[in-house]
C-alpha cells in the first residue's frame, strides 16, 4: 500500500494548498512543502530499507509476472479499476521507479522552495497546480497497467498547462498550449498503439488486458510491432525531447514559471527515457533494434542541433532549455545502445541532468526576480554583484558541459561508451556535442557573469534558502561524480531485468555482448526457462516489504 | 386498365421533389420557400403510396398520412415564424437573414 | 608513509574547499595561508612519500593505493586509485614544489587583486587535478584530472574577468583542449572497448600481450587518439593556437599552469602509454612529427613577439615540441628530463617576467621595457639564468643537459633519423636566438618606463630557489663524455623503457663531437641575437619592417595564421549557421502546420456567410457528392 | 396491446402526461415556479417508471416501438438531460420578458419526440418522432422572439430541417419500395444483405441518412449548426446540443447497425467520408472562433464525427463505446452550456469570448466548472470525455480503422487549441485595456442557486466517471447487448 500513498499524498495536499492559500499564501507554502517533503522522506526510507534486496544479484528471470514476482520489485499492488476493459490499478516499483520517485519529490521540494517569493498571485492555485503534477509524475512511475500509466502521463498536463499558462512570462499562453498539443497529439498515438497491442494480445490469446507484464511477449509480425513501436517511440520522443520534436520545449521552458521549468527539465522530459527503457523496448524489442539507426541519428542531431542552438540564444532561460535538448539526446543514444553500461548511464543522466538543469532554471529564475529580464544583453559582470551567484552558475555550467568529478560526466561517459559498441560514430557525435557544450556553457558565464559590469545593476546576493537549494544539489553533483555507485546498484537489477527480457532479440547483438558486461559479471544469455518455476510463485504482495 | 408502373411514379416523385428543391435554392421568398419544403414534402408522400402500392399494403398511404399532417404543423409554425421574421428584419427575404454568420 | 600517498592530492582539495566555505572570514592572511599551506603540505608530503619510495622501491617499482571503486557496472569498474611509481614521482614533485613556490610568489603577486581569494581556490584546485591527472591509475580517473586542469586553466586564463578579452582567451583555452579532449575520450572507449579495462598498467600489458596480432590497427588507433588529446593539452600543432592567448591570465599562472605543469600533460600521458606507441610505429612517427613541427613552428614565432609573456608562450610551446620529439623517437626517459628542466626555468621565467611586468605597471611590450638590468638586479639575475637555461647554455644550466639528450636522441635512437636531428638543432639556434633576445630587449639598452614596483622576499625567494634549480637540475643525468652521473636515469628505467641507441649514428650521437656542435648552434645562435638586439637593434627593426619581410615578420607574429584559417573555416561557419538558425529552424515546420489549419479555418468559416440558400446548396452539393461516390463506385 | 404492455410503455405514457398536465396547469395558473416544479416531477416519474418498465420482460410493443433495455438506457439519459435543462433555464428564464411557462410544454413535447425515437423500430415511429422534436424545437428557439436573432435562427432552421425531412422521408419511401420494409429489423436485413446493384436502395439509405446527417450536425449538413447555437437562447442551444442528438444517434444504431459489418460497403463509405470530413471540419472551425456558442457548435460537430468513428467499428464493444460517449458528451455539454446560460443576461447570452476573461477571479466555481466542462470535452483524464475518447479509440482500433482514428487523434489536437482559448481567457490575465468598451455579464447575472448546484452536482459526475467509470461503462454494456450484434 505504501505506493498508494506516493499518488495520495501530493492529492490530497493539493487541494488543502488551494484551501490555505485563501487563508494566507504562506499557508499554502507551508502545505505544499509538507505535500511533497512527506513523500520524499517516505521514498528514502524505503529505498534505505530495500538497499538488501536492491544489491542482491539479480535472481530471476524471463519477462512477465515471473519477473515481477522474483524480488526486482520492491511493492506492487493491484486492484480491479475498469474490469470490463481489463484495465486494473497495478502499481508497482523496482529501483528504477524508486530513483525517478526521488527525483519527482525532490525537485517537487525544489519547486516549492524556489516559488517561495518568485510566486504571490493565486499562490493556493499554484500550489494545487504543483502538488497535481508531482502526484501525477509519481504515477506515471509507479504504473505498470498501461492505461493507467496513460491516464497519469496524460493527466499531469493539465496542472502543468495551467502553471505555464497562468503564472509563466511573456509568451506564457503560445507555449503553454504549444506544450500541451505536441504532448496530446503524441500521447494519444501511443495510446492507439497500446489499444492495438491489446488487442492483439486479446485476440491471439483471448485476454483483454492492459497489464504490462501480461503483454511482455507478445508475438507480434515485424511490421506491426514497428508501426506500434513508433506509436510509443513518438510520445516519448516528444516528451524526452528527441529532435526534432523538441520545439516545444525551448517555449514551454522559457516561458513556465521558475518551479514549473524545474518539474518539467527535472522529471517531466524523463517520462520519454522511462517509458522507453519501462515500456517501449521490452514491448518491442525487435522494433526497436529496427529503428536503432534511425534513433542513434536522431539523437546525435539533437545533441549538437540542441547544443548549437542554446549558443545562438541571448534569452538566458531559453539557452538553458535548448541545453536539454542536447543533454536527452545522449539519453536517446544511450536507450538505444540498450547495454548495460549505457542504461546504467541512461539512469544516472536522468537524475544528473534534474539536478543541474533544475538548478541552472532556478538560477535563472531568481536572477529574472532580481534583475527583470532574462536577456543576457542586458547583463554582464554580475559576477561582481553577485559573486555567489556567479559561482554557483560556473558550477552548474561546468556540470552542463559534462565536467569530471560531477555526475553529469559519469553519466555521459557511460552512455558514450555503451554507445561506442553499437555505433562509433554517434558515440563520436556525442563527444563532440562536448566540446559544442563547452562553448555555450562558456559564452552562458562570459555574457552573464563574466565581462564588464555596464548596466549598473545591484541586487542581493543568494538568499538562505536558495543557498541552502544549491548547496545540496551541489554536493549531490559531486557526490554523484564521485561515488554513483549507490544509484547504480539501485537500477541495476532493473537494467539487468531489460537485458534478460529482451535478450536473443536483435536488440542485444550476441556480438556486443562480451564487451558489454554479462560474460564478466553473471555469464552468458539470459536464462529464459527459469521463468516457469518461480512464475508460479504469487506476486510480491503489500506485505513483501515497507 | 393499365397499371402505372411503380418506376414511373417514383420518377415523377423525384422530379416533384427536384422542383420543390430547385425552388429552394432560387426563390428567396420565406413564403415560397415554405411552399417548395410542401412541394418536396408530398413529393414523398407519393412516393410513399407508390410504395405501398406496390406492396400491397396500407402502410404507404398511412405514412403518407402522417407526412401531410406533419406539413400542417410545420406550415403552421412556419407562417407564424414568417410573421414574426416579417417584424424583425422589415421584409420576407430570406437572404436578409445573414446576421448569424463567421 | 607511502599510505599517505592520498593526502597529497587531497590537502590542496581541502584548501581549495576550505576557501570556497570561508573564505570570505579568513580574510587575505588566511587565505594566503590555508591557500599556500596546503599546497607546502603537499609538498612536504609528496619528498616525504618519495623519499620513501626512492628509499625502499615496493615491489615491481610501483606503489598502488586504491580508495574506493569509483563505479562498478557491469564489470567496468574503474577505481579512484593513485599509482606511483618513477614517473609520477617526478611530475609530483615538480607540481608540488614548483606549485608551492608559485604560491609562495602569488600571495605578494596578487595582494593587491580583488579575486584574491578565489585566485587560491582555483590554484589550489588545479594542484589538486593536476595531481590527480599524474597520480590515476586509470585513464578515466587521469581524464577527471586532465578535465579538471583544464577547467582551473580556464578559470585561472579569464581570472580578470571584467575585461571580455580575457574571458575570451580562457575559453579558446577550454574549447581548443576540449576539442583534443574529444579524440582522447574516444581513444578511451576504443581502449575499453576492446580490452575491458582502463586501469594503466593492466591496459598496458594487455596491449602487450596481445600485439602484434590482431589489434594492431586498434593500437594504432588508440594512439593516434591519444596524441589528439595530447596534442589539445600540451598545446603541439595543430592545437596550439590557445596557449600564446593563455596569457592573459596572473602571471604565476602562466608559470604554473602553462609553463611548468598543466601543458606537460600530453608528454606525461604518452610516456606513460608508451606501450601503444612502441607497438605502433606509425602512431609514434606521429609524434614525433608533431614535436618537429611545432617546435620549429613555435620558435620563429617567438623570434617575433613583441609580447614578453607571449614570447614566453611561443618558447613553450617550442619547448614542448622538443619532449613530443623525444617521445617520437622513443627517448621516453629523455622528454620526462626535458619536462623537468623546462619547469624549472620556464616557471622562473613568467615569475621574473611577472616582476617585471608589474613593476612597470602592467606594461607587456618588450620594446617599451629596457635598461631593468640595474633597477631590477635580481630580477635580471634569475631572468637570465632562467633565459641561459632556455636556449640551453653548455655545462651550467640544466636545459643543455636535457636538449642536448633530446639531440642527441633525435639522431642515435633506432626510431630517430637526420631530419629530426636537423630540425632539433635549427630549433636550438632559434632558442638561442630569441631566449636572449628578451634579455637585451628587456634588461639592456634605454630605459623607457618607469618602475613603479618591486619585489619583496615573497618574491625573490622563489625566483632565487628557480634559479637555483635551473642551474643545478640538470647534474642528475649527465651524459656519458661527462662522466655519466645519471640517477635519474636509473630512477626512469623502473618505469620506462630506455632509448633504444645502436648503431654508429648512436655512437657519434652520444660522443663529444655531437655535444660540441650543439653547443656551437645555440652559441651561434646566442651570438647572433646580441648582434641583432645589442649594437644593431635599429637596423634590425627596420629589416623587420621592410616590405619584402614584412609579411614574413606578420605571419610568424600570428602564430603562421592557424588562428586565422580556423576562424574561417570552424568558427565563423558554426557562428553563422547558429544565428541564421537562432529561431530553430525545425520549428518553422511547426508553424507551417500552425498556418495551415489556420488558413482551413479561414477558408471554411468563409462558406459559414449566414445564407440560408448557400446552406441549402451545401446541403445539395454534400448530397449529390456521397450520391456520386456510393453510386458510381 | 395489452394492460401489460401498458405498463411496458409507461415511460412514454409518463412523460405524455405530464407535458399534458403541464400545459393545463399553465392554462390555470401562470406560475414559473408550477410549471418547473410539474416539469421536474414529471420527468422523475418517468424517470421512476423506467425501473417499473426494467422489471419486465415484455419487449416490443406493437410493430413501432421496442421497451428494451436499449431504449430505458436512453430515456433515461434524454429525461434526466431534459430536466437538467428544464432547472438551468429557469433562472434565465425568469429575467427574460416572456411568459415562460410555454416552455416547459415544449421542452416536454421535443422530449417525447426523442424518447419515441430511441423506442422506435418501425419508419412511422421514427418519422412521427422526429417530427415532433422538430417542430417543438422550432418554437423553442424562437423562443425569445424579439431577439431578431433568434427569430432568424428559427427560420434556419425551420426550413432546412424541413428540406432534409423530406430528403429522409424519400428516401423511406425508396427503401419500402425497394425492399417492403419499414422496421428496424427489416433495415438491419437490408444493410447486412446489400449489394452494390441495388442503385435504389442504396439511394434511398443515403436520402434517408441525409435526414439523421442533419440531426446530428455532419458535415455536409452541419451549416445551421452554428447560427442555430448561437441564435437560440441559451438552454434551447442546450437542449438542441443534447437531446435531440442524442435521441437520433441511438436511432441511427439499432436501424443502420450492420453497417459496420462491410467495410467495403457504399454506405460505410458515405459515413466514414461524412465521420472524416465532420472531424476535419468540425476542428478547423472552431479554430478561432470568437463566438463561445459557435465555438461549442463546431465542436459539437467533431464530435459526432467522433461517434460516427465508434458507430462504424463493428462489436459489441464498439456499440457500448457509442452509448457511454453519448454519456459523456450530454453531460458533458449541459454543463458548458449550463455555464454559458447561467453566465446569460436578459440582455443577451454570454457568448462572446470576452464574456469569460477573468470569470477565474470573478466567479472560481463557475469558472472550474466550465473548466472541467471543457477539459471533458477535449477528452483529457480525469474526466469522462477522457474514457469516452479512449473507448473510441478502442473502439475504432479494434475494427483496424486506422485512416479515421489517426484523422482522430490528430483532428484532436486542433480542438485543445480552441478549447484552452476558453480556459486561458478565463484565467490569464488580460493584457490592459483590452476589456474596453464589454461589458462582463457574468458580474451582474443573479446566481441562481439550483443551477449553479446542478451545475456543481454535474461536475462531480463528469470527474467521478472519469475516475472510475466501471458503473456506466457497464450500464451501456448491458444496454447495448440487446441489439442483435452480429
Amino acid at each position: 500500500m505504501i505506493l498508494l500513498w506516493y499518488v495520495l499524498i501530493p492529492t490530497v495536499a493539493a487541494p488543502l494548498a488551494w484551501l490555505a492559500g485563501r487563508r494566507s499564501p504562506a499557508a499554502a507554502r507551508w502545505v505544499a512543502l509538507a505535500g511533497t517533503a512527506a513523500p520524499l522522506a517516505l521514498v528514502a526510507a524505503q529505498w534505505i530499507a530495500a538497499t538488501d534486496r536492491l544489491s542482491a544479484a539479480f535472481t530471476a528471470a524471463g519477462p512477465g509476472a515471473a519477473g515481477l514476482a522474483a524480488g526486482s520489485w520492491v511493492v506492487d499492488l493491484r486492484a480491479p479499476w475498469i474490469d470490463s476493459l481489463g484495465i486494473s490499478f497495478f502499481v508497482a516499483a523496482d529501483g528504477l521507479t524508486l530513483i525517478m520517485l526521488l527525483l519527482t519529490f525532490g525537485l517537487g521540494l525544489l519547486s516549492v522552495l524556489c516559488s517561495w517569493r518568485g510566486i504571490t498571485t493565486r499562490v493556493g492555485a499554484f500550489h494545487f497546480m504543483l502538488l497535481w503534477t508531482v502526484a501525477g509524475l509519481a504515477g506515471v512511475f509507479l504504473a505498470l497497467d498501461l492505461f493507467l500509466f496513460y491516464f497519469f502521463f496524460e493527466m499531469m498536463l493539465i496542472p502543468m498547462y495551467f502553471l505555464i499558462a497562468v503564472w509563466g512570462h511573456e509568451r506564457r499562453v503560445y507555449s503553454a498550449v504549444k506544450f500541451f498539443i505536441f504532448t496530446q497529439v503524441s500521447g494519444l498515438l501511443m495510446l492507439v498503439a497500446i489499444v492495438a497491442l491489446v488487442l492483439i494480445h486479446g485476440r491471439a490469446t483471448g485476454v483483454y488486458t492492459f497489464d504490462f507484464t501480461q503483454l511482455l511477449g507478445t508475438p507480434l509480425p515485424a511490421g506491426t510491432a514497428f508501426v506500434l513501436m513508433l506509436g510509443f517511440f513518438a510520445a516519448f520522443a516528444v516528451k524526452l525531447p528527441a529532435w526534432p520534436l523538441h520545439t516545444w520545449l525551448p517555449d514551454a521552458h522559457t516561458d513556465a514559471p521558475t518551479a514549473g521549468s524545474v518539474l518539467l527539465a527535472g522529471v517531466l522530459i524523463k517520462i520519454g527515457a522511462y517509458g522507453m527503457l519501462r515500456f517501449m523496448a521490452p514491448l518491442f524489442p525487435d522494433a526497436v533494434a529496427a529503428f536503432r539507426t534511425w534513433a542513434l541519428a536522431l539523437g546525435a542531431i539533437g545533441i549538437i542541433y540542441g547544443a548549437v542552438l542554446a549558443y545562438a540564444q541571448s534569452d538566458m532561460k531559453r539557452l538553458v532549455a535548448y541545453t536539454s535538448v542536447s543533454h536527452m539526446g545522449f539519453v536517446l543514444i544511450g536507450v538505444f545502445a540498450w547495454n548495460e553500461l549505457a542504461l546504467q548511464g541512461v539512469v544516472l543522466q536522468l537524475v544528473c541532468h534534474a539536478l543541474s538543469t533544475g538548478a541552472l532554471f532556478i538560477l535563472v529564475g531568481g536572477l529574472q526576480d532580481r534583475i527583470h529580464t532574462r536577456d543576457m544583453a542586458r547583463m554582464g559582470g554580475l559576477w561582481r554583484v553577485a559573486p555567489r551567484m556567479g559561482g554557483t552558475a560556473m558550477f552548474f555550467a561546468m556540470a552542463a558541459l559534462g565536467l569530471p568529478g560531477l555526475g553529469n560526466f559519469v553519466a555521459e561517459f557511460l552512455i558514450l561508451v555503451g554507445v561506442w559498441q553499437v555505433s562509433r560514430w554517434a558515440a563520436v557525435l556525442g563527444a563532440v556535442g562536448l566540446v559544442f557544450a563547452t562553448v555555450y556553457a562558456l559564452w552562458m558565464m562570459q555574457r552573464a557573469f563574466q565581462g564588464e559590469e555596464t548596466h549598473r545593476l545591484s541586487f542581493p546576493d543568494l538568499t538562505r534558502i536558495e543557498v541552502g537549494m544549491f548547496a545540496s544539489m551541489i554536493v549531490a553533483l559531486v557526490l554523484l561524480g564521485f561515488w554513483p555507485q549507490p544509484l547504480i546498484v539501485t537500477a541495476r537489477q532493473t537494467v539487468d531485468g531489460l537485458q534478460r527480457m529482451t535478450a536473443g532479440t536483435a536488440l542485444v547483438a550476441p556480438g556486443a555482448d562480451a564487451s558489454t558486461s554479462t560474460d564478466g559479471a553473471s555469464g552468458g544469455p539470459a536464462v529464459t526457462d527459469g521463468a516457469a518455476d518461480t512464475g508460479s510463485a504469487p506476486a510480491t504482495g503489500d506485505g513483501g516489504a515497507p | 386498365m393499365a397499371a402505372v408502373s411503380l418506376d414511373h411514379v417514383l420518377a415523377l416523385a423525384a422530379v416533384l421533389f427536384a422542383v420543390g428543391f430547385v425552388g429552394l435554392l432560387t426563390r428567396r421568398n420565406l413564403i415560397v420557400v415554405l411552399a417548395c419544403i410542401e412541394i418536396m414534402l408530398n413529393a414523398a408522400g407519393l412516393a410513399f403510396v407508390a410504395a405501398g402500392a406496390r406492396w400491397g399494403q396500407a402502410d404507404g398511404q398511412v405514412m403518407f398520412l402522417f407526412v401531410l399532417a406533419m406539413a400542417a404543423a410545420e406550415v403552421a409554425v412556419g407562417l407564424a415564424l414568417a410573421i414574426r421574421f416579417r417584424q424583425a428584419m422589415k421584409s420576407l427575404d430570406v437572404d436578409d437573414a445573414d446576421r448569424l454568420r463567421g | 608513509m607511502l599510505s599517505l600517498l592520498w593526502l597529497i592530492p587531497a590537502l590542496p582539495a581541502a584548501g581549495s574547499v576550505l576557501l570556497v566555505l570561508f573564505g570570505r572570514r579568513l580574510g587575505r592572511g588566511g587565505t594566503a595561508w590555508v591557500g599556500t599551506g596546503s599546497v607546502s603540505l603537499s609538498a612536504v608530503l609528496a619528498l616525504l612519500v618519495c623519499g620513501s619510495f626512492l628509499a625502499a622501491p615496493p615491489a615491481g617499482d610501483a606503489y598502488r593505493q586504491v580508495l574506493w571503486t569509483w563505479f562498478d557496472v557491469g564489470g567496468f569498474a574503474p577505481a579512484i586509485g593513485l599509482h606511483l611509481d618513477a614517473v609520477s614521482i617526478v611530475w609530483v614533485l615538480v607540481i608540488t614544489v614548483v606549485g608551492f613556490l608559485i604560491h609562495l610568489y602569488s600571495v605578494e603577486h596578487m595582494e593587491r587583486d580583488d579575486g584574491f581569494t578565489r585566485f587560491f581556490i582555483y590554484m589550489d584546485l588545479f594542484v589538486f587535478s593536476m595531481l590527480v591527472l599524474v597520480l590515476a591509475d586509470n585513464l578515466l580517473l587521469l581524464y577527471l584530472g586532465w578535465e579538471g586542469v583544464g577547467l582551473c586553466s580556464y578559470l585561472l586564463i579569464a581570472f580578470w574577468q571584467e575585461d571580455a578579452q580575457n574571458v575570451y582567451s580562457g575559453r579558446k583555452a577550454f574549447i581548443v583542449t576540449r576539442v583534443g579532449d574529444t579524440a582522447l575520450i574516444a581513444g578511451l572507449f576504443l581502449l575499453f572497448t576492446h580490452y575491458h579495462t582502463l586501469e594503466i598498467g593492466q591496459l598496458m600489458h594487455l596491449v602487450a600481450s596481445r600485439s602484434p596480432a590482431p589489434d594492431s590497427g586498434v593500437v594504432l588507433a588508440a594512439g593516434l587518439l591519444l596524441l589528439g588529446g595530447a596534442v589539445g593539452k600540451s598545446a603541439q600543432a595543430p592545437l596550439q593556437t590557445w596557449l600564446p592567448d593563455a596569457m592573459a591570465g596572473p602571471s604565476p599562472v602562466s608559470a604554473l599552469i602553462h609553463a611548468a605543469t598543466m601543458v606537460t600533460a600530453g608528454v606525461y600521458l604518452i610516456a606513460r602509454t608508451n606501450v601503444l606507441y612502441t607497438l605502433a610505429p606509425d602512431a609514434r612517427l606521429a609524434v614525433a612529427i608533431v614535436g618537429t613541427v611545432t617546435l620549429l613552428l613555435a620558435g620563429f614565432s617567438a623570434l617575433v613577439q613583441r609580447d614578453l609573456k607571449r614570447a614566453l608562450a611561443y618558447s613553450t610551446i617550442s619547448q614542448i615540441g622538443y619532449m613530443f620529439l623525444a617521445l617520437g623517437v622513443s627517448g621516453w626517459e629523455a622528454a620526462v628530463f626535458h619536462f623537468m628542466t623546462h619547469a624549472f626555468f620556464k616557471a622562473l621565467l613568467f615569475l621574473a617576467a611577472g616582476v617585471v611586468i608589474v613593476a612597470l605597471a602592467d606594461e607587456h611590450d618588450i620594446f617599451r621595457m629596457g635598461g631593468l638590468r640595474r633597477e631590477l638586479p635580481a630580477v635580471f639575475a634569475t631572468f637570465t639564468v632562467g633565459a641561459a637555461a632556455l636556449a640551453a647554455l653548455p655545462l651550467v644550466t640544466d636545459g643543455f643537459y636535457s636538449k642536448d639528450l633530446i639531440i642527441a636522441t633525435s639522431l642515435g635512437s633506432v626510431d630517430g633519423g637526420a631530419w629530426f636531428y636537423v630540425a632539433s638543432l635549427i630549433g636550438a639556434f632559434v632558442t638561442g636566438l630569441y631566449s636572449f633576445r628578451l634579455v637585451w630587449l628587456v634588461f639592456f639598452g634605454a630605459r623607457r618606463t618607469e618602475v613603479s614596483r618591486r619585489p619583496r622576499w615573497r618574491q625573490l625567494v622563489p625566483l632565487y630557489a628557480l634559479a637555483a634549480l635551473s642551474v643545478t637540475g640538470g647534474f642528475v643525468w649527465m651524459p656519458a663524455w661527462l662522466g655519466g652521473f645519471e640517477p635519474l636515469r636509473k630512477l626512469l628505467d623502473t618505469a620506462l623503457p630506455p632509448a633504444p641507441m645502436e648503431g654508429a649514428a648512436a655512437h657519434f650521437a652520444e660522443s663529444v663531437g655531437a655535444a660540441l656542435i650543439t653547443i656551437l648552434v645555440v652559441a651561434a645562435g646566442v651570438g647572433l641575437s646580441y648582434v641583432l638586439w645589442m649594437p644593431r637593434r635599429e637596423r634590425t627593426q627596420a629589416f623587420a619592417a621592410a616590405p619584402s619581410v614584412q609579411p614574413l615578420v606578420a605571419l610568424w607574429l600570428g602564430g603562421w595564421g592557424f588562428d586565422w584559417f580556423y576562424e574561417r573555416v570552424f568558427v565563423r561557419p558554426v557562428k553563422r549557421f547558429a544565428h541564421w538558425a537562432r529561431h530553430d529552424l525545425v520549428d518553422h515546420v511547426v508553424g507551417g502546420i500552425a498556418w495551415l489549419n489556420l488558413a482551413g479555418w479561414r477558408g471554411l468559416s468563409a462558406g459559414q456567410n449566414g445564407r440560408l440558400r448557400g446552406y441549402l446548396a451545401v446541403t445539395g452539393l454534400g448530397v449529390v457528392l456521397v450520391l456520386a461516390v456510393v453510386v458510381l463506385r | 396491446m395489452t394492460a401489460a404492455d401498458l405498463l411496458t410503455v409507461s415511460p412514454l405514457i409518463a412523460l405524455t402526461l405530464t407535458a399534458v398536465v403541464v400545459m393545463l396547469a399553465a392554462a390555470f395558473r401562470r406560475s414559473h415556479a408550477l410549471a418547473l416544479r410539474l416539469t421536474l416531477g414529471g420527468l422523475a416519474a418517468t424517470f421512476g417508471t423506467l425501473f417499473v418498465a426494467a422489471s419486465r420482460d415484455a419487449r416490443a410493443v406493437t410493430l413501432l416501438v421496442s421497451m428494451d433495455a436499449y431504449t430505458l438506457f436512453f430515456i433515461g439519459l434524454l429525461t434526466a438531460t431534459t430536466a437538467l435543462v428544464a432547472i438551468l433555464s429557469y433562472q434565465y428564464l425568469a429575467q427574460l420578458p416572456v411568459q415562460p411557462e410555454e416552455y416547459y410544454v415544449l421542452l416536454l413535447t421535443a422530449t417525447l419526440g426523442g424518447v419515441t425515437l430511441v423506442a422506435s423500430t418501425h419508419f412511422a415511429a421514427f418519422f412521427l418522432g422526429l417530427e415532433i422534436l422538430s417542430v417543438s424545437l422550432y418554437a423553442l428557439i424562437a423562443y425569445t422572439a424579439r431577439r431578431a436573432a433568434a427569430v432568424e435562427a428559427a427560420v434556419k432552421y425551420l426550413v432546412l430541417a424541413g428540406a432534409t425531412s423530406a430528403f429522409l422521408i424519400f428516401g423511406m419511401a425508396l427503401v419500402y419500395a425497394e425492399t417492403g420494409t419499414m422496421t428496424a429489423a427489416g433495415m438491419r436485413d437490408v444493410v447486412a444483405g446489400l449489394h452494390p446493384g441495388a442503385v435504389v436502395t442504396i439511394i434511398g439509405l443515403v436520402m434517408l441518412l441525409v435526414g439523421v446527417g442533419f440531426k446530428l450536425a455532419l458535415v455536409p449538413f452541419h451549416m445551421w449548426t452554428p447560427d442555430v447555437y448561437e441564435g437560440a437562447p441559451a438552454p434551447v442551444t442546450t437542449y438542441v446540443a443534447t437531446v435531440s442528438k442524442g435521441a437520433v444517434f441511438a436511432l441511427l444504431l439499432r436501424f443502420l447497425l450492420p453497417v459496420s459489418a462491410d467495410q467495403g460497403s457504399a454506405v460505410f463509405l458515405a459515413l466514414a467520408a461524412v465521420a472524416a470530413a465532420s472531424m476535419l471540419a468540425g476542428n478547423l472551425l472552431a479554430l478561432r472562433q470568437d463566438n463561445v456558442k459557435r465555438m461549442l457548435a463546431y465542436s459539437s460537430i467533431a464530435h459526432l464525427g467522433y461517434l460516427v468513428v465508434a458507430f462504424l467499428a463493428a462489436g459489441e464493444r464498439a456499440g457500448a463505446a457509442v452509448a457511454f460517449y453519448l454519456v459523456a458528451y450530454l453531460t458533458t455539454t449541459v454543463t458548458a452550456f449550463g455555464v454559458v446560460t447561467v453566465l446569460s443576461t436578459a440582455d443577451r447570452d454570454a457568448d462572446h469570448l470576452l464574456d469569460y476573461r477573468g470569470l477565474g477571479a470573478r466567479r472560481p466555481v463557475t469558472a472550474a466548472v466550465f473548466t472541467v466542462a471543457l477539459l471533458s470535452l477535449a477528452g483529457l483524464p480525469l474526466t469522462i470525455g477522457f474514457i469516452g475518447k479512449f473507448l473510441i479509440v478502442t473502439a475504432g482500433s479494434g475494427a483496424a480503422l486506422w485512416t479515421l482514428v489517426v484523422l482522430l487523434v490528430v483532428t484532436s489536437a486542433v480542438g485543445l487549441y480552441y478549447y484552452t482559448r476558453v480556459i486561458v481567457a478565463m484565467y490569464v490575465r488580460a493584457p490592459e485595456g483590452a476589456q474596453a468598451g464589454r461589458t462582463a455579464p457574468g458580474a451582474r447575472a443573479a446566481t441562481g442557486a439550483p443551477a449553479v448546484f446542478t451545475l456543481v452536482a454535474l461536475t462531480a459526475f463528469l470527474l467521478a466517471t472519469g475516475v472510475y467509470p466501471q458503473p456506466l461503462l457497464r450500464l451501456a454494456e448491458h444496454a447495448v447487448s440487446v441489439l442483435p450484434w452480429p
